[in-house]
């Protein structure tokens, strides 16, 4: 441990972790929040300090020690996160279980919590190993660089879209049949429209207040739709519903109801 | 290491054209200086002759690329999109075609639609229409006909030659 | 034009890495068949003996790159890329490698403590991992597996490539 810096409070960094339960108050959230990747690899570091195996830890003696930080944490009012103060507690049980002596038929009534524990720390520990052999393997941008090459292309005629003369020939069908059949119907639909749209000038115009002209006109419409908002305002002229004033020549126009 | 083979690393890897000055300062721990790095460039553009990828010196630098006489193959690695035509744009140059000379009002009247600049622009472009006069009429419109080259890329000789609308004779008759 | 020197031209010109279907596909003009193209293959990979690039079979395909040794040099191009990445997403990537597919709630209950969302995104970001589906429990979450990108990155062909897992002598791991 001794060299590798494990841990920095306010800019000091602390080369290893102080024997027994003795940290200094600062550095326990950042050894906790930064260092250790939650309670499991707390746990981890506190057998294998003890260059302990897994199988061989004594449940009791990582007990006191993890329990210990977290008594440390509580007098400190650290705020934990909740996964520590879960595994506090599940030590706690195991712990208990140990001091008490154990019925013989309940042994498979479920997992025992502590073989339980040992299968998720030997878990974990095997994660921890991959991940940092995953981090050693050469990784493309950090250890290898792919080779891509601009190629020395000629200048390419742009690829332009192809018609034929048949798509055109359609394209002009397509044309007189719809203008055909806009012309049947174009009367009575005309009408109705500029009708509607009588009502709804009506309507727009109806709290009495004049309105300038242009606004009465949505230009999204298109231009079907500005001459039969044109139309409706001069039936509605020719019917006396409303008046169209002009203060003075070029002033800007307004439309009220009569 | 050698320096042409971190001079190669280095041009191979990088995304742009690296110049002598560069070059200089990416290797100024190891001391090199600028006799070295030519040499090793020339070294390097010696190594290439006969291979695929040349080593030359463009606006930004040197760059490693990939031979003018593989653009056959390499091209193939960068397909390029066809477009399509609009059915707006078919439909304009179908009525110049059908009905020249046209306005821009004449087309709009038949369409029933506006007529975008858009694609009277990209019909210029493609050389297919042209003004071939103005409409002696209040604003003087611009008159559009198809031209010689509208022809030869549709395969025709004239314009007598385009398919015959049924619907011309008898422009009632829309089934 | 001689077979090497074409697939040489196409893979150091091919942003991504290109298999023998890609390749025989592009070469189809030519009539190239699976011997042949393996043939000019393995005479490229020999070519590049001694020399600063090589070329690699990863998922996805052969791919050229700058070996290993030089990345002192090559990566002073990138300075702002330093590839470093912390331990949670490390031991994230981890446990998908070597338990997927896996939902969020495998990953926390391996690591035992709650899975960042941020690491999720990067990993998604970088594409070395997506969504494969979703496990049909209450919730139905996201399962999630490596793609070949994180294979091509960390210089890998298949998962079988990635180091064993150190041995888990009692089989406690069950399912």
């Amino acid at each position: 441990m001794t060299g590798a810096v494990v841990a920095k409070v306010r800019g000091t960094p602390l080369h290893e972790f102080p024997e027994n339960l003795y940290i200094p108050p600062d550095a326990l959230r950042v050894v906790l929040e930064e260092t250790f990747e939650g309670p499991l690899d707390l746990l981890l570091y506190l057998i294998q300090r003890r260059n302990l195996d897994i199988m061989a830890v004594s449940v009791t003696e990582v007990t006191e020690q993890y329990l210990g930080y977290i008594a440390v944490m509580e007098r400190l009012r650290i705020e934990l996160a909740a996964e520590y103060l879960l595994m506090a507690a599940l030590l706690a049980e195991i712990k208990s279980r140990l001091l008490l002596p154990k019925p013989a038929e309940e042994e498979d009534a479920e997992e025992d919590p502590r073989a339980q524990l040992v299968r998720r720390l030997k878990e974990y520990e095997r994660i921890k190993q991959a991940a940092v052999e995953l981090d050693g393997l050469p990784r493309l941008g950090r250890d290898l660089f792919p080779v891509l090459l601009t190629a020395d292309l000629p200048p390419r005629t742009p690829n332009l879209p192809k018609v034929t003369v048949d798509q055109l020939a359609d394209a002009f069908r397509q044309v007189l049949v719809r203008a055909e059949r806009g012309r049947s119907h174009a009367v009575p639909r005309e009408s109705l429209s500029v009708r509607a749209r009588m009502v709804r000038l009506l309507e727009s115009l109806g709290h009495g207040k004049p309105v300038a002209f242009e606004r009465l006109f949505d230009p999204g419409e298109g231009r079907a739709g500005l001459v039969v908002t044109f139309l409706a305002l001069l039936e509605l002229c020719r019917e006396g519903r409303i008046e169209v004033l002009q203060r003075e020549p070029l002033a800007p126009i307004q439309v009220q109801l009569r | 290491m050698i320096l042409p083979d971190i001079v190669e690393a280095l041009l191979l890897a990088s995304p742009e054209p690296l110049d002598e000055r560069q070059l200089l300062s990416l290797l100024a721990d190891e001391g090199v200086d600028r006799g070295e790095l030519e040499a090793a460039l020339a070294r390097l553009r010696r190594n290439c002759e006969g291979r695929p990828l040349e080593l030359v010196r463009v606006a930004g630098g040197w760059r490693y690329q990939v031979r003018r006489e593989f653009s056959p193959w390499v091209s193939r690695l960068f397909p390029e999109k066809v477009g399509r035509y609009s059915r707006a744009l078919l439909e304009t140059l179908a009525v110049i075609a059908y009905r020249q000379p046209v306005t821009r009002g004449d087309i709009e009247a038949i369409r029933g639609v506006t007529v975008s600049s858009q694609i009277i622009r990209t019909l210029e472009a493609r050389e297919w229409i042209r003004v071939v006069g103005h409409k002696e009429v209040p604003g003087r419109p611009a008159l559009y006909r198809t031209t010689d080259k509208f022809l030869a890329d549709f395969n025709l000789e004239a314009l007598e030659q385009l398919p015959p609308l049924p619907a011309d004779e008898d422009k009632t008759n829309t089934d």
